[in-house]
């Protein structure tokens, strides 16, 4: 699928740009699924759409549902288009590889977005650092409440599918952070696959084995969802630590209700707009120099690389998400219950 | 007026002419014979009439009136039992199963009555003296051809209607058994119902029936009383659909055949 | 009934009722191979004794009713399927078909604000639909079920995204009775009583039926044999009621005293449905014209049992008992994903009712293939997540699932080897 | 032969050879309902038109490229899947059985070090392996294939996942010759030599057909029928081939020269295998007893059929051209995922091949099937990337393919209407 | 020493006895006639023999050594060929296909030579007088039932075997078609085939069999000459399993009839 946006008029000039105005103005956006965050759904496409009419360029946008030849085909459909700049945020290194070296066949610059690209030939990278996000969602789940003053903590790890790498990047992240972590000993690791009825599943197990576990260091705030319900069931919600990301309107609610302790919060705009802006500058001929450089683990290529910081989100900056529009006040807070908590914690509803 | 009389019913399967206009009647009490050779159009025939072919051309008439059969279910509405030459059982089912599919019984809370069906089943078949089908709760699939054969003609005689075709329904059945389906078909028709029989067996066809229709690679030679012919005539019309001046013009027999 | 034929009333010989003479046909029977559930049941046994041996907690009450929650959605799905598949179809569409419904619902609840019931009488009404329309364009168009039911999977995948939308999930409020099902026990009381009017109800049954066959000079079950039957439902129900009736809380101190006690809702709700959907096929007319066009539809048609209106509706129950399902896996998930009923969620349910002992043939099943069936995928799966382990570990569960499940089918098909009908 | 017979030596009356005769024939038997590949073709060029006026660039040199290499793993897996489907058969696995054969290819290629050809010879004999033990499981254990192939589908899941591991992919070297298959091209001279062999070829068979026949004394297609369909494929072929020799490369500039001009090499396999493959099933003995094993195993069983050696057999092909398939899609991916072969891959394959008229009961589907119905498949997808616009695109893809899908198999199913044997 | 000898053969289906220790033989040149009533065990008799249901005691004599016969293959090698009551046809392959199913003559490059095999498909069937089969291209599930039993028969008797089981081959056919296959039947025996033929038509057996056995519910009543019985005698063996002093001891014939 396909959202052209923005202005299609060559003549005005790029917003920040002195120089001539480019001559082509299309960019191709490729994203990956629909279900290692619902991020790609509709929080970057506006996002990403709004930018690109802010820059006056031409953006078609396409989510590739996790297939990794459909990610390939709308490649070449947006090369048959004619754009000039590529975005993708790849499914994997490999077919990620495929579409950079296609597009390099057909004269078309690649920006890797959110995803470094393994052995890739992309000109840049705009992300977030995964890594990063790892090591704060562990920094987080040690202050929460629930641990603080605790001498020994007993938790597990919830990780996201073992087929997407930014899993294993935020696994690499906590991880490295919790086994340093005194006293926090692991009592069980499983993958939930990004998949809440697995996560479901294999925490109820997990809670089964080790009843007096302190904290869940979970992927995301669907698995964390899961996690909750579990734990509800045994009167435990809130007792036990648990961890999430992405900032989603459920994950926002647990946290005001204190049921999970914070959330990651990557707001878009901080990827979006920079990775736009960088696709205008190239369509007009430039080549812009990148603040930092990110190692390719593959080649040892040093890439390019705008890195934007995530924010922790806990019940004290819970407004966040909403007064950025990350998120809307009537999604985060549907039913009456919670939109008194929602009034309680500053996020006005309508 | 005949209980069921068919006009100029033609019927083809893409490039196959099987039937040509063809023309047939059976009343009530009589047992009518319909005979003709192999791939005739007999079964076709007694398929158009049941409903499970359409019809291409013609008419089918019940008591007179033109009916439209277009589905099994028109034929037994309007009163008309068939025993087709490929029986069509439902192997899964057992005996009372198949007897009354389509007709179960159902007693309070619209439950089947087991019971009930199990009893008339076992009734029948005894009638029909079948005495090798250990049980009416075995399988049909398990049964042998001629105990399958007498299931279906069974489970057609169940009802009272006005109109019986067999086709071909005595084909697996052993000496005893084919007598009391001789029997059975005269005992209907002294009754009233129209019976039509379709069978190769000449014997069978001049010790029973009433009437006899020829059909002739899927024209109708000729339809005549049993007591207007001899067994050797209806042989001849069968194998060269005329016999003296019975049967089809002379051109148009031999140029049928082509 | 033509009077014809009883011209020659026959005499039926009163047939013997000793104990013995039944259990002999019963070993002949089952050498003969018409097993029925016995190759589920021994499945399930040996499967469940095998974890129970690998894994500590397998059998505690707080994993049993782990098994019953997560084997809900399972059951209730392969309950419909065993329509569709009865008459050799397929419903590939039955995962996605309950997915959408359950958003339908979420959606109304939540963003319309509909009442609860409203809103799950709407998914419950939708699914109806939908079925009917599948049934329909097979039955009147002709087009195959795999094709039809592969083009519903997708667009309903896709129409399950839209509605959900960019939040990827809709979380159910705390407090609604759907989340109940799952979540909330059935008090002990009316749990034994249920389990009561069950056990007394089957019993009910089948010795009616027994004396009724009996008075109309029939073979019937000899009664110490029903009653050895009814005592072990009575007893494999007790244990289960008791065992549920220990508080499975596994923290308790001064500060809670809440406990999770009795069976969960859901287990009345399979029960309900396997009774009414179990009378449905065994003995009412229309059940007996499903198995009817399941082995010959050319013999039926014949017989006047109406084929297309039949085909139709065993795609209604199918598509209604999805729908169903899915509500049932919102109230375990107490959230609708976009993704919902995706994935393996129909393959499993497909693959429970098979194993059951249903053939993807046509004319051959049952509705408590579905529970038997549905229990087993269930407990390998809960099993096995507690079996293997590590960040990787999904790798080696989906080869251990996969060779689990192709055990308990060889495992069945041995034993009816060449029996399939 | 038994002499007894011939004692009445028959004549035989000659047959006439008019063409009128054939075409009245021809019509009556479309009339009918032996539609052979009309409904697919038909389908196909309403589709194409279809998409080639909503969307511009659809008929390009470059889209048509795309088209190919797109189709090309679908459209080998369609091809193995026919022979399980004609024996009313089902391989759920197929699709990840590809993905595990590309995924031992990439691993010991990759981090064994094996020559290329080794790799490629083992993911093939893998498949072929794996083949024969699903075959084997169902013959000889009597276990259904749906539950067989459910197993494999997940077990091979878990492989590949193993196999491939943490890092999602293996990415395949740059020069490698596999990555040829889809990325590299013909060279025009070579294209139009292939062609003009393959319409020689075709030329020479049907009229060496007629020849024999008419010199036996039977019924011959007229030959001016015959020319007149060598000139249809001709000219299509030419169409493509001249088509392919336009330089696709969209951008030309001082810095890059290269051309991408001819036909994928993946043209040429596709060709090579359908040729086979339909030789194998139309002009065989083993091809007439798969046709003969779909349509009555017991007969055939008593015709001397060695019916559990052919049900194997397909068994074996099929996952040999999963194996095939899983390559090319490696090919142009230039790359194996860890979730190689899961997702829709199978069931637009199986779709694929039922649009093309494939029975699902078994003993009806021809080789050409595979081709059309997987160029159907291809042309939506590849159509529907383009055609749908909004943030939420995968979600209104997917309701559009499912029901472009639908309407695909809903003309195929009209024009047969009731004539599915 | 007998062509095809059995001795006590035994079958059981689950707790369904079909046969019990059935000795049954036939000599090279002889046409012997199996019959007996619907259920009697005659088919299942016939599926032993042809490797379709496996024997659970007794043994099969081909030439005077016992045969182990698990598949239809195994039957085929021996040479024993077979028409079943059900005759089993693919449907969706042509006449053609389904006479040389198992046989198919190849050509050249291992290819399926179609001309050879149609040719020889066509004369076969006007030996046997069918004149109704439009095309041998056509797919046999467009044939009457007739015309089935037909290529059923055809199929089998183009080989040359030793031993032709027909099981009730003229149950379909029509007068003309009837009396080929009765012509057929006394001419391959002349040749030196054992010929043993199924039948429930006493008329037929009387004038083409040379030695008759009787089966009585699954037991072997008698085989006698032909030149032995009347066929009253003969009816009277298939409906009570005995007559005069042939036949079961009085006791058997009763109380296998409970
Ligand atoms: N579905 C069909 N498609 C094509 N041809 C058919 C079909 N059904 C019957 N025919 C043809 O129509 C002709 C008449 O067949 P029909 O079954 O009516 O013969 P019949 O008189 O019943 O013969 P028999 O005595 O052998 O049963 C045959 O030539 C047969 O091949
Ligand atoms: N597969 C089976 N399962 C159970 N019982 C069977 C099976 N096959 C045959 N029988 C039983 O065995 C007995 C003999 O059957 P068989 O078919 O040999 O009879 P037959 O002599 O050929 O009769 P007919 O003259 O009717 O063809 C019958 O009572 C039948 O019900
Ligand atoms: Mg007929
Ligand atoms: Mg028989």
């Amino acid at each position: 699928g396909l959202v052209a946006c923005g202005n299609s008029n060559n003549n005005s000039s790029s917003s920040g740009g002195s120089s001539a105005p480019p001559a082509n103005t299309k960019v191709g956006i490729l994203l990956p699924d629909t279900a290692s965050s619902p991020r790609w759904v509709s929080a970057d496409p506006n996002e990403l759409r709004k930018q690109c009419t802010d820059n006056k360029l031409t953006c078609y946008i396409d989510n590739a549902n996790g297939g990794a030849t459909t990610m390939q085909s709308q490649a070449q459909a947006l090369i048959n288009k004619g754009v000039g700049v590529l975005l993708v945020t790849n499914l994997d290194s490999g077919s990620g590889k495929a579409i950079e070296s296609l597009a390099k066949q057909h004269n078309v610059v690649t920006i890797d977005y959110d995803r470094l690209t393994a052995g890739g030939s992309a000109a840049y990278y705009v992300s977030f650092d995964n890594v990063k996000v790892g090591e704060d969602q562990g920094k987080a789940l040690t202050s929460c409440p629930q641990v603080t003053g605790k001498s020994a903590v007993g938790y597990v790890d919830i990780d996201g599918a073992p087929t997407d790498n930014n899993a294993t990047l935020f696994a690499q992240g906590y991880n490295s952070v919790l086994s340093k972590q005194t006293g926090w000993t692991k009592l069980a690791e499983q993958t939930g696959n990004w998949d809440p009825a697995t996560a479901q599943t294999v925490f109820t197990t997990m809670l089964g084995q080790h009843p007096t576990l302190g904290a869940v260091m979970v992927a995301n705030d669907t698995m964390a969802q899961s996690v909750i319900n579990v734990l509800k069931s045994q009167n435990l919600a809130g007792k036990v630590a648990v961890s999430g990301q992405d900032a989603t309107a459920g994950g926002l609610g647990n946290v005001m209700e204190g049921t999970q302790c914070f959330t990651i919060y990557k707001p878009v705009a901080g990827e979006a707009d920079v990775a736009i802006k960088l696709a205008g500058e190239i369509l007009s001929g430039q080549k812009p120099t990148a603040p930092a450089t990110i190692k390719d683990p593959t080649t040892g290529r040093e890439v390019p690389s705008y890195l934007a910081s995530p924010t922790v989100i806990t019940k004290k900056n819970v407004a966040l998400p909403v007064t950025d529009g990350y998120e809307t006040a009537a999604s985060v807070c549907p039913t009456p219950a919670l939109r008194k908590l929602c009034t309680e914690n500053g996020i006005h509803t309508p | 007026m005949r209980t069921l009389e068919l006009q100029g019913i033609g019927k083809s399967f893409g490039p196959v002419v099987a039937l040509k206009s063809v023309d047939f009647g059976a009343e009530a009490g009589d047992v009518t014979a319909l005979v003709g050779d192999n791939g005739a159009g007999k079964s076709t025939l007694v398929k158009c009439i049941g409903g499970i072919h359409r019809i291409d051309t013609g008419e089918v008439l019940i008591d007179g009136t033109a009916q439209h059969l277009h589905e099994p279910r028109d034929a037994a509405h309007l009163g008309i039992e068939i025993v087709h030459q490929d029986l069509a059982l439902c192997d899964n089912l057992d005996v009372v199963g198949n007897m009354f599919l389509g007709r179960e019984r159902v007693g309070r809370l619209h439950t089947l009555d087991e019971n009930a069906m199990e009893q008339m089943a076992r009734e029948t078949l005894t009638s029909l003296s079948v005495r090798t089908v250990r049980s009416v709760r075995q399988k049909v699939a398990s049964l042998s051809g001629g105990q399958r054969q007498t299931v279906a003609i069974a489970k057609s005689v169940l009802w009272s209607s006005k109109i019986v075709i067999l086709d071909e329904p005595t084909a697996a059945l052993g000496v005893a058994q084919t007598e009391q389906v001789l029997e059975l078909v005269r005992r209907l028709a002294d009754r009233g119902v129209a019976v039509v029989l379709v069978s190769h067996n000449m014997n069978d066809v001049m010790q029973v029936a009433d009437s006899i229709a020829v059909l002739f690679l899927g024209r109708m030679a000729t339809q005549v009383r049993r007591s207007d012919v001899t067994q050797t005539q209806v042989v001849e019309l069968i194998t060269s659909g005329r016999s003296g001046d019975l049967g089809l013009p002379g051109a148009e027999s031999i140029g049928a055949s082509a | 009934m033509n009077a014809v034929l009883t011209e020659k009333a026959p005499q039926h010989q009163p047939a013997p009722s000793a104990l013995a003479e039944y259990l002999r046909e019963y070993v002949a029977r089952l050498r003969g191979g018409e097993l029925g559930s016995a190759p589920a049941v021994v499945g399930l046994i040996v499967i469940t004794a095998f974890f129970a041996i690998v894994h500590q907690g397998f059998l505690s009450a707080y994993n049993l009713e782990a098994l019953v929650i997560q084997a809900a959605p399972i059951i209730v799905m392969a309950m419909g399927l065993v329509f569709v598949l009865l008459l050799g179809e397929i419903d590939l569409s039955a995962g996605t078909t309950g997915g959408l419904c359950s958003a339908i619902m979420a959606v109304l609840l939540l963003r319309h604000g509909w009442l609860w019931w409203l809103a799950i009488l709407a998914a419950l009404a939708a699914g109806l639909a939908i079925g009917f329309v599948m049934g329909w364009l097979r039955s009147r168009a002709g087009i195959p079920s795999f094709v039809i039911t592969l083009a519903t999977f997708l667009a309903f995948q896709g129409a399950t995204l839209i509605l959900v939308g960019g939040q990827g999930s809709v979380i159910l409020p705390a407090g609604s009775p759907l989340i109940n099902l799952e979540n909330s026990f059935v008090p002990l009381w009316l749990g034994w009583t249920l389990l009561g009017v069950f056990v007394l109800g089957y019993a009910a049954v089948k010795l009616g039926d027994a004396q009724a066959r009996r008075r109309n000079g029939l073979t019937a079950t000899p009664v110490v044999v029903i009653v050895s039957k009814v005592l072990g439902v009575a007893v494999l129900g007790a244990a289960f009621t008791y065992e549920m009736g220990k508080n499975r809380n596994l923290i308790t101190n001064a500060f809670f005293s809440s406990k999770a006690q009795g069976e969960p809702w859901v287990v009345v709700l399979l029960m309900v449905l396997f009774v009414v959907w179990h009378f449905v096929l065994s003995r009412t007319r229309y059940g007996r014209h499903v198995y009817a066009v399941g082995g010959n539809e050319e013999a039926s048609r014949r017989g006047g049992v109406a084929v297309s209106r039949i085909r139709i509706s065993v795609f209604v129950i199918c598509s209604g008992m999805a729908a169903v399902s899915g509500l049932v896996a919102a109230s375990l998930l107490q959230s609708v994903q976009s993704n919902a009923g995706a994935g393996n969620t129909l393959l499993l349910a497909v693959g429970a009712a098979v194993i059951g002992g249903t053939s993807l043939f046509g004319g051959r099943g049952r509705m408590i293939d579905a529970v038997l069936g549905g229990l087993v995928v269930a407990v390998i799966i809960n099993g096995m997540s507690d079996l293997i382990q590590g960040s990787n570990s999904s790798g080696y569960e989906w080869v251990v699932t996969g060779a689990v499940l192709l055990l308990a089918a060889g495992f069945d098909a041995v034993v009816r080897r060449g029996k399939t009908l």
